[in-house]
């Protein structure tokens, strides 16, 4: 691939997302909407950099989340680190989670998907149980009141956002991301053209293990009071794969519309018609997947639209 | 492939398999002297599913440069046989020296960087990337370390092997006969010093199968060992120097196919009653 | 369609995968009791010929008829009933019992007549006989060609489809697969067979070639050997 | 300051997921004050000397905190509610929590009881109903370590489900004994999942420790569960205590039966003590504009539709005493209702950190009423008390 | 106490293998994942319920109606959903957003019409007295349910094993373009197959008041998710697996409850895990042939 064609695509992508999120909180204030969008544009990459790229589905994505969460409020609770070390730790807990958890890439199809799912719950479960209080606080929910900062904390959460769209557009334009694809297609083959599979699909699972712990620990931050059922809650990992495959994974921009169109429409239904939220929500999910299944970008493609 | 493509053969065949295996040229330099030691020496080699044992002390060496036929009655372990070799499989005993170096159980990728590597009976292309990607990403990897230039002579290879035509079509549009080329070209995009291929010749007709036959020829004076599967005799034939022929997982016999139209065994498990007319 | 000595009458046929058209006003008929052979380089459209007559793809132009109907619009389960056995390159369910493949083969005979059909095809097949109860991924590919001619021919068709029958079998295997499919030309079922295998051309009755998608010649083996430039793109130089 | 046409209290209640089984009946409870308030043409707002219609602005958070956390900065940021009043139950609460204080609005605290919200540097929040969850439990553990041991209790076995709200209950009640240090020992103690289903297991391995006394906490869901299987078991205990047969008993009467409730203690809400209601309607009073208000009994009525309507109270007594509209000034009166206020849920009390300790509902028994009724005893402490215990459970 | 958890699992496991029965028989066929599984169990339970508070009906009885209430629901939503679907680029993922949608779908409605607060039928409705089982008692209801649960289990084996349908599903089942190619009207049989496999999750759901304790439209996700626990294990389209699963799954729940009871929720995922890293596939998985 040409460099200059990516550099091209990685400032038309970055460069509007950046501003509009750094821009948005000045005419519109509720900041909180703009920083879930900012979370699940991050998850939503992060589950493309593994489903989209290498095929593994991560019905369980939220537990590198919810590590990331525990691990920078432990990080605050027992070592008092500031939110930036806070969050590189984190990050870190998250993707010692995934390396913990690479023996699950032996596993196919819904067989991942599934056992990905377990292992959120395990961590869940782990975390909120009563006898690790003195560790985690167990079911009763951490407070960092103390670290508080939201102006900071949505700052940064941008930083994040683009860092992961970054990983996804070196995915896109590199020879690594090409060598994903065709594990993807034919592990097998792509063994016999020597490439190592390896090693190649566990940097894929860290890197979006550790794009979701940096986001786990950033909404940690955020949010600074939370219970392990709200950092561990599947509905994480269900709205980013949802947004993701809407959009179209394996390009750049489909997980960005997908984010940007369903979960615009959700909280546009959540707050214009409460009373059938979900019923609507559901119907429309569905609606997409029967006349929309390649995701928008197949629908831009169609159009003649090239997609980065 | 195409009729047209016949055409364009002896002066790009040439050039292409110089450029696709220009490594490996020196090793071998075309000979085919009996004395030199073996590329590849297989020894008793056994591979057990569950209770099946799909090898069961197999033998054989390939020489540098030199074309093996390994051929055999369906589910007699030849497919088993290069899973094994090529690292797909881990031998469950015997020993395979490449080079003289002990191989066995050695992941599938590292294989490809010493030189060894495939094509399948059943091709497996990269379905979702179009044909010169395909060759593209072994190219890539197919060196140890990665790194070489990713297009160097990408061009002549699918020449060589008439796939130019279809360069930018997505591989899973191609034919099954044309997937098997992509498989081909693939492998020699890793510059291997022994190509194993599988059955390249099923559902070609004759004129094809000369076609295909003359392409390993050229490969195997460019200095490649090839082992060759093949139910084919004519092809079989054309291409080899010797043959092994498998019959439920044991050698049944080693020598020409003259010799082995010659041998009852082989006649009754493989070949069959010579034809009426 | 006067159809008294026409099984199946394929006119004008169009067909392709998404945009791309493979197929190109491609026709050929096939009478009861007759075998013919399609020959092609690859890529020509054999596979594709077939799946649309099964109408396992769809044709974008043209007619299938088989007997007296127009099947082109009909569902591949609709055509098989109508009595066109199609073998695949896949032949058998290699995860169900021979036994299995052999009731699935016949399901739409009624069961009393099925037994016998079945009990008939094991005494034809002893191999199979032996292994009934085995699945069909243990057999051997010469086996489970064989298991797929059986299957096909459970349901008592009328016209036995193939594509590549030979192809990946061992000599001997290839020998056995022209027995059998022998034997039944000879009990008056007819074949229509893509094949690469020139052995296969003992059979023919008589043979189609289809060349970039389109039918180039059409009439018997020996006709064929008469034009040199067929000889050699299909028998090859040694032969020529 | 001109008065406003209306006073927007915003709101969230989750309609389905795991939390809709209990803020549905909150949210009704608080939806059934407004209306009756503004049928009197509004609550006295103290500010503008006169009465203004209430408008409810509320979402559907689905049982989930990320939207929650959303839809609260969309009622403070967007719909510039004047009070905002926060989803039942802890979770739901949790997020609204910071929410509140970083835009300096009073949180209206329902029902979320736990104790890492009632901080000293956070004076934007209040709990209306609930007892915080580490004192509820207090007279549990006072008639087991007071009475019991007269009773010949000597041992007892705690089981509860791991969550905010049994968790810290288990806790506190683990503590008050050891405290009290009367011959009263724990023999089973142990925490399982909220979302376990199925107690017949656990049961067996109980009554295996031989307890005179079980206390059994979880939320409806466990509760029902624990109290079928071991109906259906043909276990009894003779002293069994569980949370949800007093603060929804209809509700555990319709899914649990009778036969299942006999002899169980169980907290006594409001709705037994008939605390005499200054401020509101009395307890049949609030029930008969439920049930016109509610034909269709979908949600169930009890404690947590008091804990609602008692949450109207608070605000209407609060708008009627505060000096003005400031959200800081609305905290003043809403503490300076603290220990004054008596409604249909008993006496409203605040500690300094907002945390609600006013009335800790006695301890009370369903006993056979009649054919196939139950009615309550309470049982302790003896100032309230209408009858005494009966132990050991007779066996049905 | 062992004695009795691992009964109790036994009989709780037997009622799992049930619960999870229709998932497997749905993904087995149409290589689909019905997020909305435990939806339709919840479905079952509730019009168990209702039938129960209307006319006393007898869940047992409750169970045979929703069997074929619910299969006929089945056919037009297998023809409203599944054939577009099948037609997409990858099916087998994109159903999981799908069947999302549909659940989610599913919980509104359910909770529009019976409200959010748990539902049940009282014990003695399957029987008055506890059973007793090898010296040990069990509540009534649980050995009725793991009787149905057992016979439903064999109904679908008989079915599948014994019927002409059944061995056309098996044909779809193994695979499904032999299928096509042979002649099988695989629409016809997937819908069929998608009908029962939502009237076995109706059934399963017919006697979760008693299993559970009681419902509410919110159960379905945990169900589902259950429900995949307990056919992972025994491998996805293996009917036989299923209970394997099912059994494995309830003993080792019991065991748990009564040994580290708060660890208890964690057990059946670290099972899964490590089932599936010894054996890839489900404990009767069979190894795919890679080349
Ligand atoms: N992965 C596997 N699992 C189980 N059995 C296997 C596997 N691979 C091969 N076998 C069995 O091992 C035997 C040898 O298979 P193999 O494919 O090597 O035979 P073959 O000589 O290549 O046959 P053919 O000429 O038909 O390709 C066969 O019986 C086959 O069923
Ligand atoms: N799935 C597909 N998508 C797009 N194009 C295809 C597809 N399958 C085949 N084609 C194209 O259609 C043409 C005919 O293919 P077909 O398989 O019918 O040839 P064939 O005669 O069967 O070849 P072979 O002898 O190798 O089987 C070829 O050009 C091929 O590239
Ligand atoms: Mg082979
Ligand atoms: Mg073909």
């Amino acid at each position: 691939m040409p460099k200059a064609q990516a550099l091209r695509a990685s400032l038309a992508v970055l460069v509007p997302l950046v501003l509009a999120a750094a821009l948005l909180p000045q005419v519109y204030s509720n900041q909180l909407l703009l920083f879930n969008f900012l979370v699940f544009l991050t998850l939503a990459q992060g589950v493309n950099i593994i489903y989209g790229f290498t095929g593994y589905l991560p019905f369980g994505y939220v537990g590198f989340f919810g590590a990331g969460a525990y691990g920078f409020a432990l990080a605050v609770m027992h070592l008092h680190a500031g939110p930036l070390a806070a969050m590189a730790a984190g990050a870190a807990t998250s993707v010692i989670f995934g390396l913990v958890l690479t023996p699950l890439l032996r596993l196919s199809g819904p067989y991942f998907a599934i056992a990905n799912l377990a292992a959120a719950l395990a961590i869940a479960e782990i975390v909120s149980n009563p006898e690790l209080e003195n560790i985690t606080k167990g079911p009763y929910g951490v407070s960092l009141s103390g670290i508080f900062n939201p102006a900071l904390s949505y700052a940064i959460a941008i930083l994040v956002m683009a860092f992961t769209v970054g990983c996804v557009l070196y995915l896109r334009y590199s020879r690594f991301g090409l060598a994903l694809q065709a594990i993807k297609d034919d592990p097998i083959s792509a063994a016999s053209s020597g490439i190592n599979v390896v090693r190649a699909r566990v940097i894929a699972w860290l890197l979006s293990a550790l794009t979701a712990g940096l986001i786990g620990a950033n909404f940690a931050w955020y949010v600074s009071v939370f219970y392990p059922d709200n950092v561990f809650s599947p509905d994480f990992s269900i709205f980013a794969i949802v947004f993701a495959l809407f959009g179209g994974v394996a390009t750049v921009t489909g997980p960005i519309f997908g984010v940007i169109v369903l979960y615009g429409l959700y909280n546009f239904i959540g707050i214009s018609t409460p009373q059938y939220f979900q019923l609507i929500y559901g119907l429309l999910i569905m609606a997409l997947v029967l006349f929309l299944p390649n995701g928008l970008a197949s629908l831009l493609r169609r159009w003649g639209i090239h997609v980065i | 492939m195409s009729s047209d493509a016949a055409a364009s053969k002896p002066t790009t065949v040439g050039d292409a398999t110089s450029a696709a295996v220009a490594a490996s040229a020196a090793t071998a330099g075309g000979g085919r002297a009996a004395s030199a030691a073996p590329l590849l020496r297989v020894q008793g080699l056994a591979k057990h599913f569950g209770a099946f044992r799909a090898l069961d002390g197999v033998s054989f060496d390939v020489m540098p440069g030199e074309v093996l036929g390994l051929v055999g009655p369906n589910g007699s372990g030849k497919t088993t046989c290069i899973n094994v070799i090529t690292g797909l499989y881990r031998p469950d005993g015997g020993s395979i020296l490449y080079q003289g170096r002990p191989v066995g159980g050695m992941a599938a990728h590292r294989l490809v960087h010493q030189g060894i590597n495939r094509s399948f009976q059943i091709p497996k292309p990269f379905k979702t990337l179009t044909v010169r990607q395909n060759v593209e990403v072994a190219r890539t990897y197919g060196q140890h370390g990665g790194g070489a230039n990713a297009d160097t002579g990408i061009g002549e290879l699918l020449r060589f092997l008439d796939l130019e035509p279809h360069a930018d079509r997505y591989a899973g549009e191609l034919t099954s006969a044309q997937q098997k080329m992509l498989d081909l070209a693939r492998a020699l995009a890793t510059r291997p010093k022994l190509l194993c291929v599988d059955e390249l010749g099923a559902g070609l007709n004759p004129a094809e199968l000369d076609l295909v036959a003359g392409r390993l020829r050229e490969l195997a004076r460019s200095g490649i060992a090839l082992l060759v599967v093949e139910h084919l005799m004519d092809f079989v034939d054309q291409v080899t120097d010797r043959l092994i022929v498998l019959s439920a997982g044991k050698n049944l016999f080693e020598g020409t196919l003259s010799q082995a139209v010659q041998d009852p065994r082989v006649v009754e498990v493989f070949l069959g009653a010579p034809d009426e007319h | 369609m006067s159809m008294a000595d026409e099984l199946l009458r394929v006119s004008g046929l169009d067909a392709g995968y998404g945009k791309v058209q493979a197929l190109w006003g491609a026709g050929l008929t096939v009478r009861p009791r007759e075998t013919v052979v399609l020959l092609g380089p690859n890529g020509a459209g054999k596979t594709t010929l077939i799946k649309t007559i099964m109408g396992l793809l769809p044709s974008w132009g043209g007619t299938i008829g088989f007997e007296d109907h127009d099947v082109s619009r009909e569902r591949t389960d609709k055509r098989v009933r109508r009595g066109i056995a199609y073998m695949s390159e896949t032949a058998c369910f290699p995860d169900l019992s021979v036994d299995d493949n052999l009731h699935i083969g016949g399901q739409f005979l009624p069961p009393a007549e099925l037994k016998q059909h079945i009990a008939g095809l094991y005494r034809r097949f002893p191999i199979l006989e032996e292994k009934r109860r085995a699945l069909g991924s243990s057999l051997s590919g010469g086996q489970r060609k064989i298991l797929g001619v059986a299957k096909a021919l459970a349901g008592q068709p009328k016209l036995l489809v193939m594509d590549e029958p030979s192809a990946g079998l061992s000599p001997v295997f290839v020998k056995e697969v022209i027995q059998v499919l022998r034997q039944f030309r000879d009990l008056g079922l007819a074949l229509l067979i893509a094949e690469q295998n020139v052995k296969f051309l003992d059979l023919a009755d008589r043979v189609y070639t289809l060349e970039g998608g389109r039918i180039g010649f059409e009439g018997t083996v020996e006709e064929m050997h008469a034009d040199a430039a067929l000889e050699r793109a299909y028998f090859g130089l040694k032969k020529a | 300051a001109s008065a406003p046409s209306e006073i927007k209290i915003g709101t969230l209640y989750a309609s389905s997921g795991p939390f809709a089984a209990i803020s549905m009946p909150v949210y009704l409870g608080l939806k059934l004050w407004a209306s009756e308030e503004n049928a009197k043409g509004g609550v006295m707002v103290k500010p503008y000397g006169k009465r203004i219609p209430v408008k409810l602005v509320s979402y559907d958070d689905q049982s989930n905190t990320a939207t929650a956390a959303t839809l609260y900065n969309q009622l403070i940021t967007q719909d510039k509610v004047d009070l905002l009043v926060s989803d039942s139950g802890s979770v739901l609460t949790s997020v609204a929590v910071p929410i509140a204080r970083e835009h300096k609005m009073m949180l209206f605290d329902q029902t979320g009881t736990g104790g890492t919200f009632f901080t000293p540097d956070n004076p934007y929040i209040a709990l209306m109903s609930d007892p915080v969850s580490t004192i509820w439990p207090k007279y549990i553990a006072d008639f087991l370590t007071k009475e019991g041991p007269k009773l010949g209790i000597k041992k007892i076995a705690l089981l509860y489900a791991t969550n905010d709200f049994t968790g810290t209950q288990a806790k506190a009640f683990r503590g008050f004994v050891e405290k009290s240090g009367a011959p009263v020992k724990i023999v089973y103690d142990k925490g399982v999942p909220t979302s376990t289903s199925n107690y017949t297991v656990l049961i067996n391995n109980m009554r295996v420790a031989q307890p005179d006394a079980v206390v059994e906490m979880g939320y409806p869901g466990n509760d029902i569960a624990f109290l079928r299987n071991l109906r259906d078991s043909g276990t009894q205990f003779k002293w069994l205590f569980a949370i949800y047969p007093g603060l929804e008993t209809e509700h555990m009467i319709a899914t649990v039966g009778n036969d299942g409730l006999r002899y169980v203690y169980t907290y006594v809400p409001s709705s037994v003590v008939q605390y005499h209601a200054e401020s509101g309607m009395s307890l049949p009073q609030f029930k008969a504009a439920w049930t016109k208000a509610y034909p269709d009994n979908k949600v169930a009525f009890g404690f947590n539709a008091v804990a609602g309507y008692t949450t109207g109270l608070v605000i209407q007594n609060a708008l009627a005493a505060t000096e003005s509209m400031d959200q800081l000034a609305l905290r003043k009166a809403v503490f300076g209702l603290s220990g004054k206020l008596k409604t249909i849920d008993g006496t409203f009390a605040l500690d300094k950190n907002g945390a609600q300790i006013g009335e800790i509902t006695p301890l009370g028994q369903l006993v056979p009423d009649g054919k196939k009724g139950l009615k309550f005893t309470v049982v302790y402490p003896h100032d309230v008390a209408t009858g005494k215990a009966v132990y050991p459970a007779p066996s049905n | 106490m062992l004695a009795y958890s691992i009964l109790a699992g036994l009989l709780f496991g037997l009622y799992f293998s049930l619960v999870g029965l229709g998932l497997n028989l749905i993904f087995g066929v149409m290589r689909i994942v019905n997020l909305a599984h435990g939806d339709f169990v919840m479905l079952g339970a509730f019009s168990a319920v209702g039938l129960y508070a209307a006319t006393m009906l007898n869940p047992i009885l409750a169970a045979v109606l929703c069997l074929v209430v619910f299969a006929a629901i089945g056919f037009p939503l297998y023809y409203a959903l599944v054939p577009r679907l099948l037609r997409s680029p990858d099916p087998e993922m994109l159903s999981i957003i799908l069947f999302f949608g549909l659940s989610q779908v599913i919980e509104s409605l359910a909770t529009i019409a019976f409200g959010p607060s748990e539902r049940s039928i009282p014990g003695r409705a399957l029987g008055h007295h506890p059973i007793a089982l090898l010296g040990e008692t069990f509540p009534a209801a649980w050995v009725v349910s793991a009787i149905c649960s057992a016979v439903a289990v064999v109904l679908l084996f008989l079915y599948l094993y014994r019927t002409r349908v059944g061995r056309l599903t098996r044909a779809v089942m193994v695979h499904r373009d032999e299928a096509l190619a042979t002649g099988i009207d695989v629409g016809r049989v997937s819908a069929l197959a998608f009908g029962i496999g939502l009237g076995l999750a109706a059934v399963a759901g017919c006697f979760a008041p008693f299993m559970l304790g009681s419902v509410t439209p919110a159960s379905g996700v945990h169900l589902t998710i259950q429900s995949f626990t307990v056919i992972i294990v025994g491998s996805l389209g293996s009917p036989l697996g299923t209970v394997l699963g099912g059994l494995i799954y309830g003993v080792s729940l019991m065991l748990m409850q009564t040994y580290f009871s708060s660890w208890a929720g964690l057990l059946p995922y670290l099972m899964l895990i490590a089932i599936l890293l010894v054996r890839p596939s489900g404990l009767l998985g069979r190894k795919v042939r890679h080349a």
